[in-house]
């Protein structure tokens, strides 16, 4: 599946429910799923800036396409980089540069994250495109 | 007291949270403002919104005279002896800063020491780390017990000979501890040290006298006792305060100028440079005229009985642990629930209403000695009520299933 | 412009003074407020006051957007290259005190010389004054000419080579002159001069373009410019914001926190200190708007049109001197009337609703350069009239009558 | 006449006006029918502090009576001074001391003057009691 289609299973998925609290039981469902990092990943490199908890991004590029691990110390945030870690993982470096997240905007979360936490989303996003358009360019 | 009536006071508890009635119970950041402050404001940027002092025509006047009442009523507010102790600032934090720069080579000076506790706000650190990187002072800090209490056994840990300055809170922001200030003064006063009390909290849910506390200073902000942003106090004692420098210069706060040489005016004027914020002073003493005409005493009584209703009602909740169990204690409570982070719970609260707090409150030496991240940390005021207790300990229920 | 429709927008212009409608002829001391000002700081304290950044909860959430679209606004305003050059302060006073503290030791060493003019208000001299007295700096003080301009044509003048910082008004609050800032600014730039803008005046009569001025740093006052008192703005290059340490210290301006160490947030957030006052934040937004619905140029206009008939009417009263007759002038008239004490002429015109000020206008070296005591000072803004212009001077041959 | 029957005239005379105008014009009448001082008087010493403009005040103690002489640079302060030499001058140091004003309050000036005017009629009036008590003690 490209980014695109990935990205509106997640904007459909999101619209099957009709409160908020349906929507963070599915962001809280992708965080404990997401299998999270080893102890001695969690290094200062690897955290996300900018976020009110703890959120860490592992890259990896195997057989040109950029694989992401993600953790956090807290649920909702390890479930949005869940999100993110289901949107791109997996992808050419210069695809996942070129893609423009819409379903933020599509699913509400802007108006339910404090500016703190959407700092914290664009934050990881920023993470992921510099990771993407480092591997894109020493490829 | 009439919850209902006072609850009716307050505008913005009408306000819907994604679609649920605000609980709010973030009191201890910033406290909701009753409509006679609000229409303070109001008025006075309608009516007679001037600048103050110098100008002699008639609605500078009225602003001139409203800005001196609101001092003549802080300082019967808080008991001090003359009107002339009282120095509008922005806030408490300020005041920190005011009190740490004037300080300085005239009370404080190389190799001195300032006695601070675990438990301080991060506004009543910060100043005084810099001042230790810029000045050379040393830093000594109290530490506290189980409960959340200061060991006041033995002062002779507390002050050694090179002690200056104690510099303390009123009551913690996170833990709620009531420090006993009178006996811990005493002590200080004893030993020639200058004290400086920290009443961002304090001054909300205790009868402050300062003449009985007798520190040499006590600052908070009007943003936490119903009134703006934007002002705060600067109590201080006059003999002190006669003799100590200006902090900023400006308009307003000298006699004489010229480029060789500047006569300051007399206190508190020399300490009030610019343009004040008259609005802010006028809606301060607005407020304090409200907590006078609900009547302190019984506010005091009923966050207590608040915080004694939580305190039971939380102790019920499995795995839950609070942060803080001093006998004397404003209605602030921090608590962590295991396996949970902080800021999933208020983050999920948030869904249903609920304004609290979650963090390291702008105390993180306290959370390192607490060997934690973070609380989860409600704090009540007079217009909360027993039903949103409920609610709240009923949402935290919810929650929890949907963390764990 | 539609004067009659803009008055119904000033509630204060409805106030009676002694029987007499207010004619406020003091707006350099600060401006009244239109009701959407008042309003947005009745909506704020009403339905979504609430300490900002670091909650997570709604209403919080509400306020941090609301405090920091404050900040973008007044970066658009006066055309910052980000939003994170402008910071909060309580005013123009506290923004020059700001400088004058982190600036020494990093851009001011003893020895070097500061540039001031000798037209300054109180709050940019007084800061440097002390700023010598303890840090042991020069200040070279510029001097003007008979119609209260400054010499420009020999920078050689101002500046040597010790110079390191120049602090300057755009404009005069007694004289009404608007200096060349363009053109002195290209000059210290030249020199490496670091520079320093008192807006406190020029912000409300002109369109003002930092990176066009290209000063370092921009300082005004929200009072001045229909906005609330207590919140004002420090604008500040980058670059240089980036490297200079913070002024005061506290809560929101730390990354890390322990007694041994300190970690500051990033620019601006390092700059603000302890709870900002977002009520009047929101409220400088609002009056920016305002004057940009109502049009800026149209304003500078109108009031270059109070001002050039005022001079005109003013001239036709014998014994009466203009004090500052510069080409280009703000709104602002100083004069004084031989034989007349300027205390009693603004008391007796007082009795007749007119408010202006009388004195030294916190400028006493320019009293002294002048060679007098004080002014009588009138100052527009765009609610004032003509006709408030013809009734102001028939009464003051009145008054002159009493005096004589 | 005693201090208080000349207040009563004060307050009299006040009572004929209808408008501040008028009222200013009787105290201005007084500062420039006052005699003032000498410019070798106007010295620190016996400049009120506190006032908007300068006032000087100059105390004689002839035959065991206080005598006060006034002067300022401005009128209305001039005039104001006048009617507290008017009041106060040619009486023993003790009843003027004894004597509580009342005709500020009586007149209106209270709510005319503003705060700083008002600090600088009560300063005015405190150095003349101060004068009194001076002379009553050195008597
Ligand atoms: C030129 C100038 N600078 C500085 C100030 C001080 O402004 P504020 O009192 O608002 O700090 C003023 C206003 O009084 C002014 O006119
Ligand atoms: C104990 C304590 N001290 C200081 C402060 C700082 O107050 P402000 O932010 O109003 O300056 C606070 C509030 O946050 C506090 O709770």
């Amino acid at each position: 599946m490209s980014i695109k289609d990935i990205e509106l299973n997640l904007i459909e998925d999101f619209e099957l429910f009709d409160d908020w609290m349906d929507k963070y039981n599915y962001i809280i469902g992708m965080g404990k799923e997401l299998d999270g990092i080893e102890e001695d990943e969690k290094i200062q490199d690897n955290l996300v800036s900018g976020c009110t908890s703890q959120v860490w991004l592992v890259p990896q590029l195997i057989d040109d396409r950029l694989y992401f691990k993600a953790d956090s110390d807290a649920l909702i945030p390890k479930g949005i980089a869940a999100m993110l870690v289901k949107l791109y993982s997996g992808n050419p470096p210069q695809e996942i540069l070129d893609h423009k997240p819409e379903f933020i905007k599509k699913i509400g979360l802007e108006q339910h994250l404090s500016p703190n936490r959407a700092n914290g989303l664009a934050s990881m996003i920023n993470k992921m495109k510099s990771y993407a358009e480092y591997y894109s360019k020493i490829k | 007291m009439d919850i209902t009536g006072i609850r009716k006071d307050f505008p913005e508890l009408e306000q819907k949270v994604h679609n649920h009635k605000l609980i709010y119970f973030d009191n201890a950041a910033t406290s909701l403002k009753p409509f006679p402050v609000i229409e303070a404001i109001e008025e006075y940027y309608s009516k007679y919104n001037s600048n103050v002092h110098r100008a002699g025509h008639k609605i500078s006047s009225l602003a001139t005279i409203a800005y001196e009442n609101a001092r003549k009523k802080v300082a019967k507010f808080i008991n001090a002896e003359s009107n002339d102790e009282i120095i509008f600032t922005r806030g408490t934090t300020e005041s920190i800063n005011f009190l740490t720069d004037i300080l300085q080579d005239s009370i404080l000076n190389n190799g001195d020491e300032v006695v601070l506790t675990v438990m301080e706000h991060h506004s009543n650190i910060v100043p005084w780390v810099e001042l230790r990187n810029t000045l050379g002072i040393d830093l000594k800090i109290i530490d506290i017990n189980d409960k959340g209490e200061l060991d006041i056994d033995d002062f002779g840990k507390w002050f050694s000979e090179k002690t200056k300055v104690l510099s303390i809170t009123h009551s913690s922001n996170v833990l709620g501890t009531i420090n006993p200030l009178k006996k811990i003064i005493k002590e200080a006063k004893k030993r020639g040290v200058v004290t400086i009390v920290d009443g961002a909290q304090g001054i909300v849910h205790s009868k402050v006298d300062v003449q009985d506390i007798d520190c040499d200073f006590y600052c908070f902000s009007g943003h936490k006792i119903y009134g703006a942003m934007g002002i705060g106090v600067l109590y201080g004692k006059r003999a002190l305060l006669e003799v100590l420098p200006p902090y900023q210069q400006g308009g307003g706060m000298i006699e004489k100028v010229s480029f060789d040489n500047v006569v300051y005016s007399s206190v508190p004027y020399k300490f009030e440079a610019g343009t004040p914020n008259v609005g802010g002073a006028i809606a301060l003493r607005t407020a304090i005229d409200y907590i006078e005409s609900t009547g302190l005493e019984q506010i005091i009584e009923y966050e207590k009985e608040l915080l004694d209703y939580a305190t039971q009602k939380l102790l019920d909740i499995e795995h839950l642990t609070i942060y803080g169990t001093a006998v004397n204690k404003d209605p602030i409570i921090s608590f962590g629930i295991a396996g949970i982070h902080h800021y999933d719970l208020s983050t999920l609260l948030d869904g249903f209403g609920i304004a609290m707090r979650s963090g390291h409150h702008c105390a993180q030496p306290l959370m390192n000695r607490l060997e934690i991240d973070g609380t989860s940390r409600i704090s009540f005021s007079f217009y909360n009520t027993f039903e949103e207790i409920d609610y709240f300990t009923d949402k935290i229920k919810i929650v929890k299933k949907m963390l764990i």
